[in-house]
């Protein structure tokens, strides 16, 4: 498919469309009490997941973190699997095990101890270098994260053997509650370019110009070169249920300046877009209604010796 | 009625009121979110400057808080789960906890880390885990756990206020929640408490720390000796009671709130009287704080120990889907099924 | 005679030249130094490009290993000193060992972290720990210990070649230097090797991993079970002689060479026979592997265990004064005098 | 003193000289099996230890790491404590608890576990601004440790809460036998400037160039404004005890053009120098068998429950 071409623009905007309506269905669900634990939308970073994901090989890995919807989902990922597993059932991604914040399904991988995904993904990066597979790694970072030690370690060996890895920060100026300034010293590009990692920023919420920059990080890296691809971004959400200190006519303006749903629905007929959001809105309810009926894990097969 | 929360909120806010030299550090502790199980709600409100919400940096603020220590004043450190402990471990146990004493007892490190451990909220195996067995055993760290009986506050600022040495203080997120029985006030259970008796000089924790013994009101002498802390107390007073009435077998409940240095004398007390000892803890079972309770037992008491038991979760991860935790993670059911084994 | 060390370089040998797949990263591991305590040499100039000297970032080096596991190879990653393990403590607990079950076993992790604990150098309090107490009961994590008895370097090729998840593999620094007893040829001992029960499916730790028991040759049957790993095997044996011919106590040693998951099977047989145990281990006492198997004996024997007792080191850092680390370690007259008081 | 006065550079003169011959003093005894465990003697690196540290202030605080005979000595400690520390005896600096890596007296602190003593010494810098004591911290590093994760955690935190505090690191190339090639990408300096902390770099053995960017430097922390200096300098002898990988030729080169109490000695008179190498030799001998001479510490006090 050119880039440019209609096909195009109303795949990125299906799966644009897929990640928000996931994401609204969570938060519109969970004070119902069908979902376990707590969650983490990326309303309003939905761009992010699609422009660095619609980019990967077969063979590539992602490693997630604790806002891992749109990246499970731009990854390809089942919706029903990902209800199904926040709902804690047999039929979600772990088995009900993870929930929201640990997955692994084919080459996807998440965790919700941030950082420490840092040197797990640059590794899986190492090892395909090392079995000439050509896979390339991407480990997905919050600007909140970048105040954990371990990133630093791994970006000095990431650089030192050239991990096949992009490593992308959505940089949303906050972390839970934390505004970036009170938690974030010096520039987020210097520090991975300090490690000799080159680093490419952009501050939009348009996919179409995501991708490309993506798409090149990524293939740098897979030649060797660890990349760093800062995304100023915008949390539209609370940082998980309900929990936004944010004055209200930010996070409005913020809606409106950059939305990304709506940036892409711009270039799509209208005809077109509403066809999809239709057919996206029945695979929303399917998935959902499907996982709400699967069952519950069994008992676990326990031996003596742990009882 | 008092919960745990707001007792440990009065009691932060009474240790920074009474010495200026109190500190908080922790991620996300400025108000108005006031972190995020809300225990230091208002005192960045009440105490600007004195309260610093950090970037998420475990290893870090423990460092720095233990710096701060060294130097005299009085930090606090809220670990925004306890699950992110083990990020700090090296700071805890190799820079802390031997200040001290390698330092050949010229410097001191009154330095609290607080930080809430359980399961039971579905939050899967990375945010409900109860992870203070790996830090048992630390010379030089002394470790708390408040429950849902006393005054829980009050062990917190006094840890802060007259400590000299470095306390982790273990709180319970479902524990929160819970209303604090008064040994004065309990209407199930007569409540005695106790001071554990302080380890020698030159070792943490010399400073008092209550015990609690709760007996279902009435009751007759105990056969069975239930030892836990924190959310666990609460499970075995739901368990002590149905015993009781339901299958008229009566324990006592042994409550330390300091679970190292550990100090067994209640335990032993009890244990030799019923003869019969369950430890509980929310904990993986194995080489848990049960471990060390049970082997005490062992070598004090020989064959007049006459039946030992231990009941904490499964040694598996916390998973997150709520039947799957349900069995992992003990329960009032097994409480009783363990208590009926043994008599 | 072969050293603990020579096998375990031969065993690490064996490994990369049996399968591809196998890498070592840590510090300072490419010859001509060969690793701290040189346990590595060799294998950089025979295997180059699969030993891989890392910066100093113990936490890193874990995490990288994990991922590189994850993907198929068989990463092994040595930490120079164990007291550093406490930086990698959240790459272990929170990631490594629990991919696996989180991730509903649709991954494995067999990675192999090999470190020297133990004192008796005058390193210091931050060089001469025992720190595997700390890391014992993590679910998904199995810990080994080789002694100088059998086949360490098999035990280390078994965990690298053909175990499927993360294995922290506990070596002592003084064991290195001492001379392997092989079972068939003691001159002292007699040596029985037996395996220790797998662990359930879907546990760590399912594959063979030896127990030995040991009797002086031609003593009447033991009335004492001594049970410990490591470097404490060697002082077990030194005081089972000498309880033997100086005081006429005869004894067992139990040593397992699997820490976690536990599998007392053979220990509870032979304090079953003998109705006294003593656990030695040579890390602080308190919440120690030692709890565990006093506890599971009382758990298991109930009365019929006559006596328990432990000993390990006093609950302090280590320090590096020669006079003052003798009298914090366990040592043989301690081990004797512990004996002859449950006789 | 001004400082460019005969005195001054006597003063100077003394001070590297005393570190040296305290480390070649201990680098030729320990074979006799004086002292326990093992040892880093900063042979070589001196100018670093008394150009950092004659600028302190009283109220001043010092963290260093496993390398701390110099830097202990030229913050004024006393040769003859740290020989029994070194010996175990319980006239060592911490009573023989700590041995060579783990001191403290004053306001001199050291530990053995990498990277752990920045958030430390850090915290101790943050506890004296809140004091308002006008104390600053000096935190000692190698370029081996820049690997360690918490070093940056700290550096972010001292950046964003203006910790008075000196970042010194020593770059002597290698840490233990791993060259700084194979553990260090990207750059030195950017690394700390990533954080917004102001850098400076020396490669000098001249302890006179090193005292004024230092003295500079501390001031500026004093006033809230974290500075970190890089010094690049040459370790002469092995890591610990015989452990040297590195060609001879090299290290005689080394010696030759990088040897820092040589040249402070071209500055000196021959007699003004004689006299202070005599006495130094003095206080150092006297030291050394004072230490000796002292006793082992008595039995711990131990209680019931610890044994
Ligand atoms: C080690 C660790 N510390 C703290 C947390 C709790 N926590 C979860 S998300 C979060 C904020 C993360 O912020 P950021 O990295 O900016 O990602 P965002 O939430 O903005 O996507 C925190 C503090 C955690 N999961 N792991
Ligand atoms: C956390 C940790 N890892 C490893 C070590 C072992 N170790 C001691 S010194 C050293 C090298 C340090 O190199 P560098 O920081 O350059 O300092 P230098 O020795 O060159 O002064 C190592 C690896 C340690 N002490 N602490
Ligand atoms: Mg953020
Ligand atoms: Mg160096």
């Amino acid at each position: 498919m050119p880039p440019t071409s209609n096909d195009f623009n109303e795949m990125l905007y299906r799966r644009l469309y897929l990640i928000r309506l996931f994401e609204e269905t969570v938060i519109e669900n969970f004070v119902k009490g069908v979902f376990y634990g707590t969650t983490h939308t990326c309303l309003g970073q939905e761009a992010n997941a699609v422009g660095v994901l619609t980019g990967l090989a077969a063979q590539d890995i992602v490693f997630s973190n604790h806002r891992s919807h749109g990246h499970f989902l731009a990854y390809g990922g089942d919706p029903r699997s990902l209800f199904a597993e926040l709902m804690g059932k047999a039929s979600g991604v772990c088995g009900g095990r993870g929930g929201s914040q640990h997955l692994h399904w084919r080459n996807f991988y998440s965790n919700g101890v941030q950082g420490g995904v840092a040197p797990v993904g640059t590794g899986m990066a190492l090892a395909e270098k090392f079995k000439n597979s050509g896979a390339a790694a991407v480990v997905f970072l919050g600007d909140g994260t970048l105040g954990e030690g371990v990133l630093y370690e791994t970006l000095n060996m990431a650089a030192l053997w050239q991990a096949p890895v992009l490593y992308v920060v959505e940089n949303n100026r906050i972390a839970q509650t934390t505004p970036v300034e009170l938690s974030l010293a010096g520039s987020i590009p210097a520090r991975f370019a300090a490690f000799g990692i080159p680093v490419g920023e952009l501050d939009t919420s348009d996919v179409t110009e995501i991708l490309p920059e993506a798409q090149a990080r990524l293939s740098a890296a897979r030649n060797g070169e660890p990349q760093a691809l800062i995304l100023h971004t915008c949390r539209f959400g609370p940082h998980s249920k309900g929990d936004d200190t944010r004055p209200t006519e930010a996070l409005a303006e913020m809606r409106c300046r950059r939305d990304p749903v709506t940036i892409q629905a711009s270039r799509l007929e209208p005809s077109a877009r509403l066809k999809i959001e239709r057919e996206t809105q029945a695979v929303i309810h399917a998935a959902f209604q499907a996982a709400l009926e699967d069952p519950f894990p069994t008992d676990l097969d326990l031996s003596e010796n742990l009882k | 009625m008092t919960t745990v929360l707001e007792s440990l909120n009065s009691g932060l806010q009474r240790a920074f009121s009474t010495d200026a030299r109190v500190l908080l550090l922790g991620e996300d502790v400025l108000d108005p979110y006031g972190g995020a199980f809300k225990v230091t709600r208002g005192l960045s409100t009440a105490y600007p400057g004195r309260v610093i919400a950090t970037p998420i940096s475990e290893a870090g603020i423990v460092g720095l808080a233990a710096g701060i220590a060294l130097r005299g004043l009085r930090p606090v450190v809220e670990i925004m789960f306890g699950d992110f402990l083990t990020l700090a471990a090296d700071q805890l146990i190799n820079h802390a906890a031997k200040f001290r004493w390698m330092y050949n007892d010229q410097a001191r490190v009154p330095l609290v880390v607080r930080t809430p451990m359980g399961g039971r909220r579905g939050y899967g195996p990375t945010h409900s885990q109860t992870l203070e067995k790996h830090f048992l055993g630390t010379p030089g760290l002394e470790i708390l756990a408040p429950c849902a009986v006393g005054d829980p506050g009050k062990l917190l600022s006094e840890a802060i206020l007259t400590g000299e040495d470095p306390v982790l203080f273990i709180e319970n997120k479902l524990s929160y929640l819970q209303s604090i029985h008064e040994p004065q006030s309990d209407t199930e259970f007569e409540i005695t408490q106790i001071e554990a008796a302080q380890p020698a000089q030159g070792v943490p924790g010399a400073r008092p720390t209550p015990v609690y013994l709760l007996r279902v009101h009435g009751a007759p002498p105990p056969v069975i000796t239930l030892t836990c802390y924190g959310y666990m107390v609460d499970l075995a007073r739901q368990a002590a009671q149905r015993l009781a009435f339901e299958q008229e077998v009566f324990v006592e409940i042994v409550a330390p709130t300091r679970l190292a240095p550990i100090e067994t004398g209640a335990i032993l007390t009890s244990a030799r009287q019923t003869g019969r000892l369950i430890a509980l803890e929310e904990g993986g079972v194995s080489f848990g704080w049960g471990a060390e309770v049970i082997a005490r037992a062992a070598q004090a008491l020989g064959p007049r120990l006459l039946a030992a038991e231990r009941l904490g979760a499964l040694d598996l991860p916390i998973p997150s889907s709520g039947p799957l935790e349900a069995q992992v993670l003990p329960d009032v059911e097994r409480i009783m099924r363990i208590s009926q084994k043994i008599v």
